[in-house]
């Protein structure tokens, strides 16, 4: 079964591969979900000029903001970048180039890249800045723009479980742009809690298939929380 | 006297229906799930990836896999579902959530919003706000009816950069409950104590005032 | 808990408001997985001039098939119609519209019809019949056509268990076109082999929200197989 | 001797490597299953929402909800997955299927291939195909080279209605392995015993034939 074992056995195999100037989508919402690992050895081998696509840019010590002071991202496509000082100074400055893109059209984009679809019409964004540049057309009296899909040459993905297979299995709010992360890197590259053998998934209960994963690695993880709200136990 | 954060919640509250999945954005329209009327449901959407938001964990629930769209780690309530980001958008976009409620700075005859960015001093990004405003019917946005210094925000055109053009009919303030049609704002309710004139006086876009206008209940 | 509770006692009442000349998507692959009462339902209806969305037409006394002899499918959007004599016949005399749709486009619209996108670009069909009338563009080098969404009056769809918010799961290869077809229905009809209590399906485990869903109900199917195919028990 | 059902599908599996996921159409693609080489494993992927499809159930196994793109009642093999049909193609349109194995009418020069429709007779339906053509980077067609009484489907041009454009670059017929580049076949195998001169002869578009020709192994 050599062929489908997709378990790699060090972060540096995970990524290895990686160059200067590549696109790396990453999954993730806020420090929900990220692939902090492949983040961390993304530092380690400090690839720069990197394009990143992800929703959140992590905070200044934490998730993607760790590839900040070393300026190893030369780009961002983002929909939220508060919480981050070290971003905005840079964003500030012009040493970072930001493309911020609405949340839904981000996964959509995604998604598209992923599913062979190289453009979709979405009237998020009709008359407000991010329509600049991009076409415009009706569709049944409606606005709409026309945004097209993203690649990117690797893919970092967080999941909760998955079997050598790289099937996958994500948990609670963790899931959120992982999975369509995964179906659009050349290599997708994905860091679990657990793996199993093949067979033990019900193949009913997989949120990613295989195909979709080139490499697949155990990890831990810290789970940061971002925004720790709690009521009392009353 | 101008609404408190806790009146504008209880106001919109008061548009809620039984069964209606609902998306509250972050601030006085988180407020709004405080104030479901007895006897009535509703589902909480939050865009992250999650349809039936519960209460904020105990200490014993705390869960960091379980978080909003505001990154607050919070529960799920029963009949929950998750999602990935592809699939919560393609709820909003495509119009299956029932009412939306979120923040502005600014709004306009009409319908602009403005609310994600003001050039060379907020610069944090839109997250979902332009994918809720372009994909529901039923939009209520809460905001203070004028600045600090008594600038309005209720606008003949939008000066920060839109958030969503044409896609608001419903807005509260702390001041008033307007409706926007046929490029103007339709006084519907005032707040308790506040005239017709104070809101005429801090609404710069055209306003139409027709008979008498209640003030809201509570 | 009234608000949620999707469920009707009658089929009667599930597909209540149907109307002649209305458009009505339908999940299930050949006869796996189809809404196979609620068709029934619309056969004793009587209703006419349908729009039917579904990949494929059933067979001549089973599934869609069964809506052919009174002639109360006017229109059919499908990518093989095929195994149905009937459909033939009244396809050759010119008096049923057939308007073939590659399988993966027509997901693709069911999807995009559900998710406000109204339309996309794809690779299929381009240089084909199915291109004809569509606009081509170039990405990259490639050739597209686009691809408007499909939105239906009804959509009737066929899932194994739900709990009564109308939280689906999908058996097997019975789920095909039945998560999409729930998202793209003004009103979405479900009828599957078991309703439970919310709470009772795991979150992480939900292959359609509750959301989509706007009548459920409990039926027996009888599961027809279109080419039962074993092999010997050595 | 013109390839058997059985030894065309013998020829696909040689190209198959270890780790392929594979869509296989219906007929002799089908057969190719049977061919994998010992020591590899390929996982099949079946466009009605499958990947990992195992072999036909025995009695006992039968379940009417889990079947094939051809209707038929199958299993799931280890490591198994199931997804809706927009999944199914995004993977299929996507490119992430390593290898697409079917069936075809004519196949012509310049990679276009027809294979589902002859007008006035066979009007079924295109199926997967046109998506299956369109999504993957590696086809291989089966195909008789000429029909019974001698004409060719090796063509200049194709005659009946298209099921995809310039996407065609490997043709294996039960005469010969043909490459398509630079708007020609180029002969790259020929069955045992069957000669060159034959193929050339049913090969109604440009054949380019560089060198010796090899015959293939089994």
């Amino acid at each position: 079964m050599a062929g489908f074992d997709k378990v790699v056995s060090s972060y540096e195999e995970a990524m290895a591969g990686l160059e200067d100037n590549m696109t790396v989508i990453a999954g993730g919402f806020g420090l929900c979900g990220i692939p902090e690992n492949l983040i961390s050895e993304i530092k380690r081998k400090g690839t720069k000029g990197l394009t990143v696509v992800s929703n959140n840019c992590g905070v200044d010590d934490f998730g993607l903001g760790i590839l900040l002071p070393d300026r190893q991202i030369k780009k961002i496509i983002a929909s939220y970048v508060g919480e981050n000082a070290e971003f905005e100074r840079q964003m500030m400055n012009g040493e970072l180039d930001v493309e911020l893109t609405p949340q839904g059209t981000l996964a959509e984009k995604m998604r598209a890249g992923g599913a062979g679809i190289p453009a979709f019409f979405t009237a998020t964004g009709y008359g407000t800045p991010v329509a600049e540049g991009k076409e415009e057309r009706e569709f049944d009296g409606r606005h709409y723009i026309l945004e097209e899909a993203i690649k990117g040459d690797f893919a970092i993905v967080k999941a909760w479980k998955a079997d050598r297979y790289g099937n996958l299995v994500f948990r609670k709010t963790a899931r959120n742009f992982n999975p369509m992360a995964a179906t659009a890197g050349k290599i997708t590259v994905v860091e679990v809690e657990e793996i199993v053998e093949p067979g033990e998934l019900d193949p009913d209960q997989i949120h990613t298939p295989g195909i979709y994963v080139n490499r697949l690695i155990l990890g831990t993880f810290e789970k940061r929380i971002e925004q720790r709200t709690v009521r009392s136990d009353s | 006297m101008a609404l408190s954060r806790e009146q504008l919640a209880q106001r919109v509250a008061q548009e809620l229906q039984d069964g209606y999945y609902v998306n509250l954005g972050i601030g006085i329209p988180t407020l709004v799930a405080n104030f479901v009327p007895e006897g009535m449901e509703v589902m909480l959407q939050s865009e992250n990836g999650l349809l039936g938001m519960g209460q904020f964990p105990t200490e014993a629930e705390l869960d960091a896999d379980l978080i909003n769209a505001g990154k607050q780690t919070v529960t799920m309530a029963k009949g929950a579902s998750i999602f990935d980001s592809a699939e919560s958008f393609a709820m909003i976009r495509g119009g299956h959530v029932d009412l939306t409620v979120l923040g502005a700075f600014e709004v306009d005859v009409n319908g602009n919003i403005a609310s994600y960015m003001i050039p060379g001093k907020l610069i944090k990004g839109m997250g979902g706000a332009m994918d809720l405003v372009a994909g529901a019917d039923n939009i209520i946005v809460t905001m203070t009816h004028a600045s600090k210094h008594g600038v309005s925000k209720l606008l003949s055109n939008c000066t920060l950069p839109l958030t969503g053009k044409g896609c608001i009919k419903k807005v509260l303030t702390d001041l008033a409950f307007i409706e926007i049609k046929n490029g103007k704002f339709y006084l519907l309710e005032r707040a308790p104590g506040v005239s017709v004139e104070e809101i005429i006086s801090l609404t710069e876009g055209e306003l139409v005032v027709e008979g008498d206008i209640p003030e809201m209940k509570f």
